[in-house]
């Protein structure tokens, strides 16, 4: 690797899956960095949630000869051996939303679990202004394996501690939207109070619940993640209270540019988790999003 | 060469004793369920349950259609997939709804189309030919909007209305007090139970899967028959799509997938042979039931999801030995002739 | 001097490894029964299959009805009147007898099926053939005679003007047989040309009017029935004179070999009691569906049985099942080779190792390839089975050639007591005194020897003594010497209301 | 009857043609993709790609032994999900990795008699059987640790360093060069290709894909036949969990998921039939080897997702195809007979 400032560099985003809308507006943004910068990025992503596909495509990567690897970790413990292996071939390691335990320089991220929470206060927060003091929340999930999403559940069972609230067994879809909206049927059926859903397919499957229910005159509030189009739509029809955005373009955008840095022989100093921002975005901001 | 009326003759026939015991393990899971959470049989979980069945029975009529010819058709999904993103991306580039599903319903048979040719025509094994079609399908529905799904399809102001009362007709609406989708997937049983048991192409269907070198010695054509069943199972994922997009009001990428398994695990609850030849679509209705009231009905019983998988998996295998049982009283251990 | 109706000339067709026909010329002219006859793979059913549009020809002519067909499909076939009836059973199994009958060609009203009426044209066909089938009943669930009346009464729905028959005796019993060739007698009479294959030579006196004469895919001769003695035509077929059509060796007698007594299994086999002596070939005669292969099955644990006991040299062995018969040393050819038989996709060779792969193998359980190869290449030469090499797939072979591999694999392990189900069903004349040659060889042996037969001559010819069956029962016994047709028949149709009569 | 040597007979053998022309397409792929990145043909990569392989081949392994009996195991993709998180687990309780691996291999094996039983012993269809057990062994992998996956497997003091030997054993460590994963993946076919050609066994599980009822009457004991096939298969997918445990260094509760399928896909590429009867384990391995070199080529052509499942999809398609073109020359469209 001479002639540092020349070189052309191939930076490789693997990320979880790559059909998730998350993770291509990840790769959006490092597609627009590496523009700017005149430098490589392809997604290698694996199609699927899956530890073990992913570890492939990273050793896939530094076969390929790749000089960098923007990683989103599918769980911590797994890509760490293929990440040693990695750096020992003098790729260069930085994360992008979620980290392994493997020490890198750089972690652009959103703190999930604080984000998980924040939603977690505004709609208890909505449900005291309606003079809800208890009830059934229905919670919709991913999959039982996926981190950050779990993580926001967390965050957002955090918020309910100690407040009165039953909060439901997790029901999961697979991102599925439509299975989400069955899911979030049947909680309403049961007389839930709400609805929330930990990423964006659930929120859609949340939000297009109530806003049925809504109709239909009964009372039922719903709320989410992930700030895509119809989930930002949903909200101006009144069917989402507020959902819990977050910036995955930057993340995407932010790793390329510190990862070329590196490469470039940039001192960058030790690790630093860069926060990537957490909004909470409802009817009354949602036309800045 | 009794006389004793239809009813009897019907049941007596392979297939509709299978349909019966089914028939009678839904009602006890039905019981089961609604003793341990009441709500299970409320007005809104009964009209809920039905809409959440109806897209089952479609895939589970587009599963049995090509199992019945002996095949089968793991493209089932994928063809959702591209149905609700097509759909969803035409509809938010301003396409007017009825015309998007139009040009969808042409891609989706499309898929119809080349399964049944390269199954029948080529001669490629079915795993192989809808394996390949699967993952094309996979890669056409992500292609479609590049990558992205799709957003909201209402948000086009001069075409806003008209998706509105689109989705209501697929998903949002009701007649006489029961969701439309539920009656759509009436519709399509009726007339697909009709043409298989009463039309000639179905029972080319049953030859073909029965013994396809005696279907094709008396003259049956292969090539048309294995694709009416490919297309008739690419015309019910297509609706199931289209319905899809407009429950979520948006087209994603990963819609309909493994769908295709749960038309097999219908269908074959339901008495379908997946050797071909036998089997009854009103089976298949039933089988698609049993799946939704357990997904349904676990949710209500509020059951922990490791164990939920555990009950279905048993409650899937009990299902389909309880006939077994049945017939034989006594399963004689790897004794009797295999089916 | 009738017209010919169909011509062939200088037919050839190769399979992968076999010319299966060579310069084949055949005639058919209206009216007339047209003998087809040959060895086992001769190329008889090549020939009509290439009639019939199933196989294309390599080279050569077809004319029909004076029209040179260059390209013969099914459906020109169709169109133009040829019905075959295949030597395979090929029905759709799961479909109603009427459904099976009109398939492909089911009467339409409004654009639906017309089930009523099809219904009620199957049963007049299936009562004009004398065989009571409830239409509705499903295919699959009917005996293999049963099933057989079903393809020939489909084939004779169809107002063909030529007619192909390959081997449709095969699995029928003499009343059918009767009724079958009352309906040729019609159909010829009505102008229908028909092509009969046949191995059951006897037969043909009723109904031939010529015959052509195949061997080794060559045409060797053809001319008016009368022409010919039954000899002369063996002698074609074989291209040798077979002296004795049905050898019989005469052993002494010993002790018991082989003892059943008081089995019941279900409705077809009711307290059922015989034995087998040391020395002596014991056939089982009776009816169809007189329970024959039930008792076999039965004794083989190929069905569960009620009750019974079964001795082999005085000790009673238990047999829940064909794995506990086999191990005691008792086998079953079965009798239907395509469903019970054979393994349709495997080599014959090892179709022909199959139940004996423990005298073939080492201790660890591994095959020694060299007897695997040595064992059914014996068997391919002691019964003359007509294939390539052993290794190539069992569906490859000519039907009767099938039938010698199910023979074949149940003669190459060390068994004690053997039971043949139908064993000379669809085998040719030469190959016929092989196999009574081999249970001739067991017999002296010392080895219990059983074989179920419908053929009365075979039986009679062969057999030391012969077991009558009726209705799930034994109605009587008969000594060789005191056996004739007329006291098996007797025997074979004693129905239980008649003995209370 | 000629004496011409095993070779020139073995190849002769259906199924060893399309072996072979299956190959060829393998090897085109390799050179295609050697000419898009010459990287692809980097020491590296090529001892990278190796042990990508070796999984696949014992999934293909596992499911091409269910699939000649004529049955399909669904159940695989769970087996080795089970595997992971039991082994998984143990390992993070402080459980000596080899014992963890033996109590895994004992449950890991119970799923193939369990699926053994319930196909042969009750009937079932085997669709349906291994649906059900399926289900019920996510529901397990899930249960097994809380419905959580585990932490890394080598945090407790004790038994760290024998985690990390176990780990080298089975995925990090090398032997003459190549990744001990694929030395494994060799022994294992070279075992089980031994057995299905030369034992009885072997013998037993073709004829009974063949004929089940020809088999029967031939003394072949169907209930121990088709559970060997399930424990085979079982055996193998008990392989890959504990090789992803190994690779991951913890255990997650939807590893394996859908690996059934890609079992079925090497197969059946490697001209085993779903029908039963006929296939090849050496088919199975090249099957195996163009699953892996599309994924891994296609990465390395930096070709966009969505063409990749396309890309994938037609070569699927292509790989069985040339098969029956250079079979048939020209594929007549329905006239010759269906396999
Ligand atoms: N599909 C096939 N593939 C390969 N070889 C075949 C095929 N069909 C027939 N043969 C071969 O062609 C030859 C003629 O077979 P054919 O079936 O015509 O005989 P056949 O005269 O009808 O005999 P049988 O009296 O036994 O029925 C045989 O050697 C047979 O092995
Ligand atoms: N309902 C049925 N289902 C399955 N197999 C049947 C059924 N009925 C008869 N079979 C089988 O079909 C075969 C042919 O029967 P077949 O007509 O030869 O009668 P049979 O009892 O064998 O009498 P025989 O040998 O005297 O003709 C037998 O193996 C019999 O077991
Ligand atoms: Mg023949
Ligand atoms: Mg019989």
């Amino acid at each position: 690797k001479e002639d540092s400032g020349t070189k052309t560099w191939n930076v490789s985003l693997i990320t979880m899956d790559s059909m998730d809308q998350h993770w291509v507006s990840c790769f959006e943004g490092a597609k627009d960095a590496a523009k700017e910068l005149g430098v490589t990025v392809t997604f290698d992503s694996p199609d699927t949630k899956d530890d073990n596909k992913q570890i492939e495509k990273i050793n896939n990567a530094v076969a390929a000869g790749k000089d960098g690897i923007l990683l989103a970790a599918n769980a911590q413990d797994a890509p760490v051996a293929a990440l040693k292996e990695a750096q020992a071939a003098g790729v260069k390691i930085m994360y992008v939303d979620s980290p392994a335990n493997f020490d890198t320089l750089r972690l652009f991220a959103t703190d999930n679990r604080e984000g998980g929470k924040k939603i977690g206060e505004r709609l208890l927060q909505e449900l005291k202004a309606q003079s809800v003091t208890s009830g059934k929340i229905g919670i919709i999930g991913v999959n039982k394996a996926t981190e950050s999403c779990n993580t926001r559940e967390y965050g957002f069972r955090d918020a309910f501690e100690g407040q009165g609230y039953t909060l439901l067994e997790t029901q999961y879809c697979d991102g599925d939207a439509t299975r989400a909206k069955e899911i979030a049927d049947n909680y309403i059926a049961q007389g839930c109070v709400a609805v929330y859903g930990s990423n964006e397919g659930s929120t859609v499957g949340a939000g297009n619940a109530a806003k049925e229910a809504l109709a239909a005159g009964i009372k039922v509030i719903a709320c989410g993640s992930d700030a895509s189009d119809t989930n930002k739509q949903l909200i101006k029809d009144g069917a989402l209270l507020c959902i819990m955005g977050q910036n995955p373009y930057q993340m995407g955008y932010k790793g390329v540019y510190a990862m070329v840095d590196l490469l470039n022989g940039k001192d960058l100093g030790g690790y630093q988790y860069v926060d990537t921002g957490v909004n909470v975005i409802e009817l009354s901001n949602v036309a800045q999003f | 060469m009794e006389k004793n009326g239809l009813l009897k003759r019907q049941l007596s026939k392979q297939g509709m004793r299978q349909v019966f015991t089914v028939t009678c393990g839904l009602i006890a899971l039905c019981i089961a369920f609604g003793i341990i959470n009441p709500l299970f049989f409320s007005q809104r979980n009964i009209s809920n349950l039905l809409r959440q069945i109806a897209p089952i029975i479609l895939i589970g009529i587009a599963q049995s259609f090509v199992l019945i010819t002996g095949n089968i058709d793991l493209s089932i999904g994928s063809v959702v997939g591209v149905s609700t993103m097509m759909s969803a991306t035409l509809m938010t580039k301003g396409m007017n709804p009825w015309l998007a599903a139009f040009f969808t319903l042409l891609v989706s048979l499309l898929f119809g189309l080349v399964n049944g040719y390269l199954v029948a025509g080529f001669k490629l094994p079915p795993f192989i030919a809808t394996l390949g079609t699967m993952t094309i399908g996979r890669g056409i529905a992500q292609i479609v909007n590049n990558n992205y799904n799709t957003g909201a399809i209402n948000t086009i102001e001069k075409t806003a209305e008209a998706v509105d009362r689109f989705r209501n007709f697929f998903y949002y609406g009701k007649f006489l007090g029961i969701y439309n989708g539920v009656w759509i997937a009436l519709a399509v049983f009726i007339v697909f139970n009709f043409i298989l048991n009463r039309t000639k192409s179905g029972r080319y269907l049953y030859a073909l899967g029965s013994n396809p070198e005696a279907a094709r010695l008396s003259g049956v054509n292969v090539l048309k028959t294995t694709t009416i069943a490919y297309l008739v199972s690419a015309f019910c994922s297509y609706l199931v799509g289209i319905t899809q997009c407009c429950s979520a009001g948006m087209g994603a990428m990963d819609a309909g997938n493994s769908y295709e398994m749960y038309g097999v695990a219908a269908s074959v609850m339901g008495g379908v042979s997946t050797l071909g030849g036998t089997g009854k679509l009103i089976g298949t209705v039933v089988g698609a039931c049993i799946w939704s009231v357990l997904q349904n009905g676990l949710q209500f019983a509020n059951a922990p999801v490791a164990i939920r998988n555990i009950v279905i998996g048993i409650i899937i295998i009990v299902a389909v030995l309880l006939d077994i049982i049945v017939r034989n009283r006594k399963p004689k251990l790897a004794d009797s002739k295999k089916q | 001097m009738q017209d010919y109706i169909v011509q062939m000339n200088q037919i050839c067709k190769s399979f992968p490894g076999v010319k299966a026909l060579e310069n084949v010329s055949f005639d058919l002219k209206a009216g007339e029964v047209m003998a087809l006859l040959g060895e086992n793979g001769a190329g008889k059913s090549t020939l009509v299959k290439i009639l019939s549009g199933v196989y294309t020809k390599d080279k050569g002519e077809i004319t029909v009805f004076n029209e040179l067909i260059h390209n013969m499909t099914q459906k020109i076939a169709n169109e133009k009147g040829i019905a075959i009836i295949h030597q395979e059973l090929n029905m759709c199994q799961h479909l109603t007898v009427a459904q099976n009958i009109f398939l492909g060609r089911e009467p339409v009203k409004y654009g639906l099926i017309d089930n009523k009426r099809m219904n009620k044209d199957s049963r007049a066909i299936l009562e004009k053939l004398g065989v009571s089938i409830d239409p509705e009943t499903i295919t699959g669930s009917l005996q293999v005679s049963k099933q057989q009346m079903v393809e020939i009464a489909k084939a004779l729905s169809i107002d063909a003007k030529v007619l192909i028959m390959d081997e449709p005796t095969s699995a029928l019993t003499s009343r059918e047989i009767d009724e079958l060739f009352n309906i040729i007698r019609n159909l010829k009479s009505s102008g229908c040309g028909i092509v009969y294959i046949s191995h059951r030579l006897e037969e043909l006196t009723n109904i031939a009017d010529r015959v052509t004469i195949m061997r080794d895919g060559q045409f060797i001769t053809s001319g008016s029935y009368k022409d010919f003695t039954m000899d002369q035509i063996i002698a074609h077929m074989v291209g040798r004179e077979i002296k004795e059509k049905y050898p019989h060796v005469d052993c002494e007698v010993g002790e018991v070999v082989f003892e059943v007594k008081n089995i019941n299994a279900g409705r077809m086999v009711r307290n059922v009691s015989f034995n087998i002596r040391k020395g002596e070939l014991v056939g089982i005669a009776g009816l169809m569906g007189a329970g024959r292969t039930e008792t076999t099955r039965a004794i083989f644990g190929a069905d569960p049985k009620e009750n019974g006991q079964i001795f082999l040299n005085g000790k009673e062995i238990k047999i829940n099942n064909p794995k506990n018969a086999i191990a005691a040393g008792i086998v079953l050819a079965p009798e239907n080779r395509k469903t019970d038989g054979l393994c349709i996709k495997l080599p014959v060779r090892e179709n022909i190792s199959l139940p004996n792969l423990d005298i073939i193998s080492n201790k660890a359980g591994v095959v020694k390839l060299k007897n695997d190869y040595k064992m059914s290449e014996k068997a391919v030469q002691d019964i003359n089975i007509k294939l390539p090499t052993v290794d190539v797939n069992a569906e490859n072979l000519s039907g009767g050639n099938q039938q010698k591999v199910v023979v074949g694999k149940w003669l190459s392990g060390n068994s004690k007591m053997v039971m043949f189900d139908e064993p000379t069903r669809g085998i040719d004349v030469a190959a016929k005194v092989e196999i009574y040659h081999l249970m001739n060889k067991l017999k002296r042996e010392g080895i219990g020897c059983l074989f179920v037969s419908s053929e009365l001559p075979e039986i009679i010819g062969v057999a030391d003594r012969i077991i009558v069956m009726c209705d799930g029962r034994i109605t009587g016994e008969l000594s060789r010497n005191e056996a004739t047709q007329e006291k098996v028949l007797t025997l074979a149709t004693r129905f239980e209301n008649k003995i209370s009569n």
